[in-house]
């Protein structure tokens, strides 16, 4: 009994660190159209800003996060603006980038922090425990999971209440039509990448409080089962990657620890394919 | 309110009790309907009636969700799009759809090669089919657009794709031809021209047409009978005079006219 | 009467072809517009090229200012409203979340007009716009440019693919929108043309062959003969 | 006679089809893929030294040996372009593949003790069959989620390895191969000569394999259903069958560069199964330029040769002489390489390939 | 081509080192170097030289990637490298060493823990320990083992399941009954394994666990109690990494292949002394590339046959940092002593030396080809 309790909160837990990741792939991808495999270095930057304000400023953990989340969103604009805004129409050029930069962003990171983990400040009751039913659970999953709730929400106000969500939605679909409406499409696409590295950027900093370090190369094993999560979610559907992030987290943390070695792995990725066989457009999309 | 008209001679295609509906929506209500093997029918109705619904039943793009489709008095409902188009079944598309970055000759010769069933062949070399080439040289002299076959067909203009649509129908030399809306954004003065290919094409071989058409001239001209749909379902089904003579169609469709 | 629009000397080039090869004409301040001519002879590349949608060379001013060098979106800021050939609706966007998009500045916008012309867009208001059929695709791109107080239309064969009854309806939405608007109208359908136009413009293999009333032209069996080839 | 062309009389299939390339271009079609063959099979007799490129003369074995490994990347880049750049499927589970070639043979020869000839014939009929049934699943669905299954799928198979499982495959650390088992000829450092030789030669059938097949029917339909999916199967074709065949023979070519590449680095590790190895050939093709003749296999020759040459820039002594902010990160290869892609797709948009026709056309 | 090699040659004596300055093993491969430039000053006086050739060392980054070794070591062969060294990762040396044993060149491995080195050939040697001697000093902690029970708790990849093999070999036949609780791979949450492992309830828990995670998996396993439940032990990692310990680190044993100061040898002092002055530090693998060095500096004495130096190195016995060092003539495999520590002192931790252990001691079964 208190294993399924201990295995279904943790797994929760997990599907909300999934979720944090996914959210902001979720976004830039079905928004700006955008495959950003640099989504790790937002996530990493969110991780290390947290880190560093911390060890080298002195802050307490909600202003390093704070700190954090500010450095990962500067950094997404900075790389929309300089290195994705002028190659729109080339969305293979523009993965390509994406795909420099995370190569090219591991390695800074790793020149700048060193290859080994650094260990992560961690607030004293973060790393405390919680009785739920006989269940040890440790408080930070609680943390995910509230942090994830409140993501979703923000995320679901901002694209349903403003004309702005509107404005990208169409502008993915034929930006020239939009700039044909009168409407200045680029800023938008700006906006889209901070929220997305924002959302990235936290994702990094709970994920380095879960971890207890960060590494350069944590984003990346992270992002494939994110990937994966965007793509059961149905792409682009925020709500749909929430469903999907638990149903992984739970399907992983309760095959990986009653079914043989390796079956875990295996369970999501047979999730993944059944899903799309049967609902090629994800949980989220239209089937058929 | 589904009028059948007696059952053709020998009815090339067969449709009995067709409905597709989608998202709660009926789309397509029971319809029921026989065309002769060499008919010419053209369907009308107002925007939005499900007449590009029922090209989609009919050619397999959608399955319907109640209703049966025969050809040659075979039940192809279940029967996959391109399985049908083997079968002698072609259409073109309301929007343009060809294939963009290939040049006009080559969308053709595609087409032709198709036809001709060489194309899992991998030891083959595309070019070498000079039977092909005849077909294509052929479909894309009979719309006018032999002069643009070296274009990338992406390049084209509106009306020019139209044409090269028709070329790459012609060119799998189906019996049975579903066209939808060709004639539109078509200019003004090839309108005639194109009239006479579609009426060449249906005449010379004995071929089934349907066709969906706006412009009114054009498919009087062309039809033995016409289609009226309405929300779905099949208005009418009856020879030209009296469909436009019919009050409902008159004040559904045609209304006042320009 | 100064012209509304004036466009001198465009030239549109896209890879090795010469599409526009100095199109100049002017667009009444008041009144229908209508530009003829064959398929691919440049009419909606030089709708495109004032919106600045392709690369251009050459001047356009609105009202004397010029407007060539501007982004398309300034452009269109400036009060032009466009309704493409290809009506390029957002098929994943809801028919009324397209028209909201197509709102500009404060308003006050005009649903009343839109809903009052094709209500079948208010019925179909929570349907996905690529699902719609080919002419309600179309009323959704014109009623995209009513929506907003426009100092002129640019529209691309609107009646495209309309049963003839709408035919007749658009047409009536055209004129009356033409009695507080200039419209620069691309059109096939010549007995539209004749109806609703002032004045046109003959476009052929990118230059403009003929402008004048669009009475005289034709009422004159010659000359459309010989610029539209029809008889 | 219809009156809406401009071209009156019949017209006849010569003024329509392509028009037969000139001699002078067919020469140059034919020579000079020839003539690059030619020159590079005799590098290995040359022994002149391109110190700032190689290190050493052409002949020694350290250039020979990473002119093989650029010459099976360009193969198998080439490979990832018929899937990505000619048939328009993303995948990015290509490493599986070149994974499968490399340790179907390795655990073959190493672990079963089967003979060379046999273990080749087992990774050719592997090769085969998992590809078609990896892909009847994964091509029942399109784009992204295509990408997507194959990424994950590949995954499965990277963690397969990585488990090591009935320690066949030597998990983590890898598997060397068991050095009895290769042929004398291909083994020892003076033999790379000829390890190139076989490289040389994996290049040339893929490259022979693949101009062929895209201008047979199939590469025709290929390129079609890159454009237009539905309207390929409007025109009576299945797709999925065309897909499926292009899967098959791209994933088959990988299978075999996985060997070949197997034999140059004498043993199978588990950088091959990850998804990041399979990035790089999206990264090589990209390059390149898709979907073009020699594209993908100068992207595959140039990736390959910067990650292997980078890593001498990075302990070269006009580096290590650089102020500390610069220097950390020069002498990280990856961060090299990933800033200079960037930089290409910036100033060579279309690739390498588009090298050739912008300078063809700035020399007008 | 080298001369033919005589003492009477001048030419250098080149060697190269195959080492990961790059990628994810960057740290370990610094130490390695740092190391053994202290290692070669040492061997060699200061001079640099073996008699009157000098000692030319080429770097050659890998990247952690066998390819790339790979490549860069038939370069260096080709180019006429007798010496070959390196290999911080396993993946690296397994593949290295056949290359080293086709081409008959002195290969002497590095920080690599794997066992498959040892015994991988006649050319093949390593300046490191190796997973056998880091077992068989956990199994120091509980004496006589026969009948308890010991789990190995690691992560499902060859070098947790080599760890659960070498565990069931070496205490197995002491009659402890050994169970492995394997953890898949790519899992982030050690939570439910980390309750496993104390309702297993065993009298020793043999911990294995490489990479990032490890952390995690720490803060887990105190979590839930596990310490209270058993006597945990596990293998002293570099020191950048014992603050990830935390509140548990005085509750673990570790045994330890090297860490600062813990052999107090003649040796230890050499190095400390020498990489504290380049600027360096002395870590977990500071010594491997001294041993290296040391090994290497006494193999080119005998000139440039490689089989002259495998002869020379084969059964050699010398004074190391970690105390007694021997080249073992069968399999190369080389016997060192081994250290038990503790962690103390909070968020910044220090290792205390608990025990020495001989390398008889810890002595790895001779390895059969
Ligand atoms: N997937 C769908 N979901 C909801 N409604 C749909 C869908 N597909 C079509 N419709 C609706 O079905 C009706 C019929 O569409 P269809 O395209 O068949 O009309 P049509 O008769 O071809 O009209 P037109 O002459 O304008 O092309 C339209 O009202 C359309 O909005
Ligand atoms: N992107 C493009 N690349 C190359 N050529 C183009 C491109 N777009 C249009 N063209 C060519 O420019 C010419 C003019 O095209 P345009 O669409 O303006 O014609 P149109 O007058 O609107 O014709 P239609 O009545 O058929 O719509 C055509 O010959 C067309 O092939
Ligand atoms: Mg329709
Ligand atoms: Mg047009």
């Amino acid at each position: 009994m208190s294993n399924v309790v201990l295995l279904a909160l943790t797994g929760l837990g997990l599907g909300a660190l999934y979720f944090l990741i996914a959210s902001g792939l979720s976004l830039i991808f079905g928004l700006a159209d955008v495959l950003n495999f640099a989504h790790g270095l937002f996530l990493a930057v969110g991780a290390y800003g947290t880190w560093w304000s911390s060890a080298h400023l002195g802050l307490g953990f909600v202003p390093a996060v704070v700190f954090g989340v500010v450095a990962g969103t500067a950094t997404a604009v900075l790389v929309e603006m300089l290195l994705i805004r002028p190659l729109y129409r080339r969305t293979i050029e523009q993965v390509l980038v994406t795909v420099g930069l995370s190569l090219a962003g591991v390695a800074l990171l790793q020149a700048g922090f060193g290859a080994d983990p650094l260990t992560f400040p961690r607030p004293e009751w973060a790393t405390g425990t919680t009785r739920v039913l006989g269940a040890i659970v440790p408080n930070d999953r609680f943390l995910l999971i509230g942090a994830a709730v409140v993501v979703l929400v923000a995320i679901q106000v901002f694209l349903r209440r403003t004309r702005f969500g509107l404005i990208v939605r169409a502008g993915v679909e034929d930006r020239t039509m939009v700039t044909a409406l009168g409407i200045n499409v680029r800023t938008a696409f700006t906006l889209v990448f901070a929220i997305g590295g924002a959302a990235a950027a936290l994702a990094g900093a709970l994920a380095g409080v879960y971890f207890g370090n960060v590494s350069p190369g944590q984003g990346t094993s992270l992002l494939i089962f994110a990937f994966i999560v965007v793509v059961i979610g149905g792409m682009g559907s925020v709500t749909g990657s929430a469903v999907a992030a638990v149903l992984v987290g739970l399907v992983q943390q309760f095959t990986s620890f009653y079914a043989a070695a390796g079956v875990g792995e295996a369970s999501v990725v047979l999730l993944l394919a059944v899903v799309l066989l049967a609902r090629p457009g994800g949980l989220a999309g239209r089937s058929a | 309110m589904t009028s059948t008209v007696a059952a053709p001679a020998r009815p090339v295609l067969r449709v009995r009790g067709l409905s597709w509906a989608v998202g709660g929506a009926q789309i397509v209500s029971d319809v029921g309907f026989d065309v002769a093997e060499g008919e010419f029918v053209a369907v009308i109705g107002p925007n939005g009636a499900g007449k590009t619904s029922l090209f989609n039943l009919i050619s397999g793009l959608t399955r319907p969700t109640a209703g049966t489709i025969e050809l040659d008095t075979l039940d192809i409902t279940r029967v996959a799009p391109h399985r049908r188009a083997r079968r002698g079944l072609g259409r073109t598309f309301q929007s343009s759809s060809v294939f963009p970055a290939l040049t006009v000759a080559e969308n053709v010769r595609l087409a032709a090669a198709a036809h001709r069933g060489a194309c899992l062949r991998i030891w083959r070399r595309a070019e070498s089919d000079q039977a092909a080439w005849h077909a294509t040289a052929e479909a894309l002299e009979r719309v006018g657009l032999a002069h643009r076959a070296a274009e990338i067909a992406g390049s084209l203009s509106h009306g020019d794709k139209r044409k090269l649509e028709i070329a790459i129908l012609l060119a799998t030399d189906p019996r049975i031809i579903l066209l939808d809306e060709p004639m539109a954004g078509v200019g003004v003065a090839d309108v005639p021209a194109l009239t006479e290919v579609i009426r060449a094409v249906h005449r010379e071989q004995g071929r089934t047409v349907l066709m969906v058409e706006h412009h009114m001239d054009v498919l009087l001209g062309l039809a033995d009978r016409v289609a009226v749909m309405h929300h779905g379902s099949l208005l009418a089904l009856d020879v030209p005079d009296e469909v436009m003579a019919n009050p409902v169609v008159q004040e559904a469709y045609l209304g006042e006219a320009l | 009467m100064t012209p509304l629009l004036e466009i001198a000397d465009l030239h549109v080039r896209i890879g090795s072809s010469h599409i526009l090869q100095g199109v100049g004409f002017a667009v009444a301040p008041q009144g229908v517009t209508a530009v003829l001519g064959r398929n691919g002879a440049g009419k909606t590349t030089t709708l495109k090229a004032v919106l600045g949608i392709v690369p251009k060379t050459g001047t356009v001013r609105l009202d004397g200012e010029e407007i060539g060098g501007l982004p398309t979106h300034a452009i269109v800021r400036r009060g032009l409203g466009y309704a493409p050939e290809d009506r390029n609706v957002f098929a994943g966007l809801t028919v009324t979340e397209n028209l909201r998009l197509a709102e500009r500045g404060r308003g006050p916008h005009r649903y009343d007009l839109v809903y009052e012309m094709f209500p079948e867009l208010r019925q179909r208001g929570a349907q996905r716009a690529g699902t719609l059929s080919g002419g309600q695709q179309q009323m959704v791109a014109i009623g995209r440019t009513l929506l907003n107080d426009n100092r002129m239309l640019l529209v691309d064969e609107p009646t495209k693919g309309l049963a003839p009854k709408i035919v007749t309806e658009v047409a009536d939405v055209l004129e009356r929108a033409a009695r507080e608007v200039p419209i620069l109208l691309v059109e096939q359908n010549l007995a539209l043309v004749r109806r609703i136009a002032d004045h046109v413009v003959v476009i052929e293999q990118g230059t403009v062959v003929h402008t004048g009333e669009a009475d005289s032209l034709l009422s004159d069996p010659d000359l459309t003969r010989e610029l539209l080839g029809v008889a | 006679m219809t009156t809406t062309a401009d071209v009156p009389g019949t017209v006849t299939v010569d003024d329509i089809r392509p028009r037969p390339a000139s001699p002078r271009t067919r020469w140059l079609r034919r020579g000079v893929p020839l003539a690059a063959v030619a020159v590079l099979a005799v590098l290995p007799f040359s022994t002149v030294n391109l110190p700032a490129l190689l290190p050493g003369p052409v002949n020694s074995p350290g250039s020979l040996q990473l002119l093989a490994i650029c010459l099976v990347f360009a193969g198998l880049a080439a490979t990832y372009d018929l899937l990505f750049g000619r048939t328009g499927l993303l995948s990015f589970g290509h490493a599986l593949y070149v994974a499968l070639g490399s340790y179907t043979v390795n655990i073959a020869v190493t672990k079963l003790d089967l003979a060379l000839p046999a273990a080749l014939l087992l990774a050719v009929l592997v090769g085969l069959v998992v590809p078609a049934l990896l892909g009847a699943v994964a091509l029942r669905v399109n784009g992204i989620a295509f990408a997507m299954v194959t990424l994950a799928t590949a995954q499965v198979g990277s963690i397969l390895v990585m488990s090591d499982p009935g320690r066949l495959t030597g998990g983590e650390e890898g598997l060397p191969l068991a050095p009895g088992a290769i042929p004398g000829f291909l083994s020892g450092v003076a033999n790379t000569a000829n390890l190139y030789w076989l490289a040389l030669g994996y290049v040339v059938v893929v490259l022979a394999v693949i101009a062929w097949v895209v201008e047979s029917e199939p590469g025709r339909v290929w390129q079609a259903i890159r454009e237009n999916e539905r309207r390929v199967s409007v025109l009576g074709l299945p797709s999925y069958r065309f897909r499926l065949l292009s899967f098959v023979v791209a994933s088959f070519l990988a299978t075999l560069g996985g060997v070949v590449h197997l034999f140059l680095v004498g043993g199978s590790s588990p950088q091959i199964t990850t998804s990041n190895f399979t990035l790089a050939f999206l990264v090589m093709v990209v390059l390149g330029g898709t979907g073009s003749r020699w594209g993908a296999m100068l992207g595959g020759v140039l990736y390959t040769y910067l990650d292997h040459r980078l890593a001498a820039l990075g302990t070269s002594d006009a580096v290590a002489g650089l102020p500390e902010v610069l220097r950390a990160p020069l002498s990280e290869p990856l961060f090299v390489l990933g800033v200079l892609f960037i930089v290409m797709v910036y100033f060579l948009p279309g690739g390498l390939a588009s090298l050739a026709t912008r300078l063809r056309g700035s020399s007008k | 081509e080298s001369g033919s090699g005589g003492t009477g040659s001048t030419e250098p004596i080149k060697v190269g080192l195959v080492y990961s300055k790059s990628g994810p093993l960057a740290s370990y491969g610094k130490q390695y170097m740092e190391g053994f430039q202290a290692g070669l000053d040492y061997a060699t006086n200061g001079s640099k030289k073996i008699g009157d050739r000098a000692v030319e060392v080429t770097e050659v980054d890998d990247a952690g990637d066998p390819a790339k070794a790979v490549s860069a070591a038939k370069d260096l062969i080709g180019k006429g490298y007798k010496i070959l060294a390196g290999s911080t990762s396993s993946g690296v040396a397994t593949q290295v060493a056949p290359i080293a044993e086709q081409n008959k060149v002195l290969f002497i491995s590095g920080p690599a823990a794997t066992d498959a080195v040892t015994g991988a050939g006649t050319y093949t040697f390593r300046s490191g320990r190796q997973t056998s001697q880091d077992i068989n000093t956990a199994a120091a902690f509980i004496g006589d083992v026969q009948g308890k029970k010991v789990l190995v708790f690691a992560q499902d990849s060859a070098f947790g399941q080599a760890n659960v093999a070498g565990v069931q070999a070496v205490l197995g036949a002491k009659g402890a009954k050994v169970e492995p609780l394997l953890v898949p791979a790519s899992a982030t949450d050690f939570t439910p394994f980390a309750t496993q492992a104390k309702e297993a309830k065993g009298d020793l828990l043999f911990v294995a666990w490489a990479g990032t995670t490890a952390q995690a998996m720490w803060t887990a396993l105190g979590q839930q109690g596990v310490f209270e439940a058993t006597t945990v032990v596990t293998g002293l990692d570099i020191t950048a990494t014992w603050p990830a310990y935390g509140p548990v680190a005085d509750k673990v044993n570790f045994l330890s292949h090297y860490f600062a100061g813990a052999a107090g040898t003649e040796q230890e002092k050499a190095m400390t002394e020498r990489v504290t002055k380049a600027g360096g530090t002395v870590d977990l693998f500071t010594g491997d590339g001294f041993t290296a060095a040391q090994m290497i500096v006494h193999a080119a004495e005998k000139g440039d046959d490689p089989d002259a130096m495998v002869q020379s190195l084969s059964g050699w016995s010398f004074d190391g940092v970690k105390g007694k060092m021997t080249v073992r003539a069968e399999d190369h495999a080389l016997l060192q002593p081994m250290f038990q520590a503790k962690l103390t002192g909070g968020a910044t931790p220090t290792a205390e030396l608990v025990k020495k252990l001989e390398a008889d001691a810890v002595a790895p079964a001779v390895a059969t080809k």
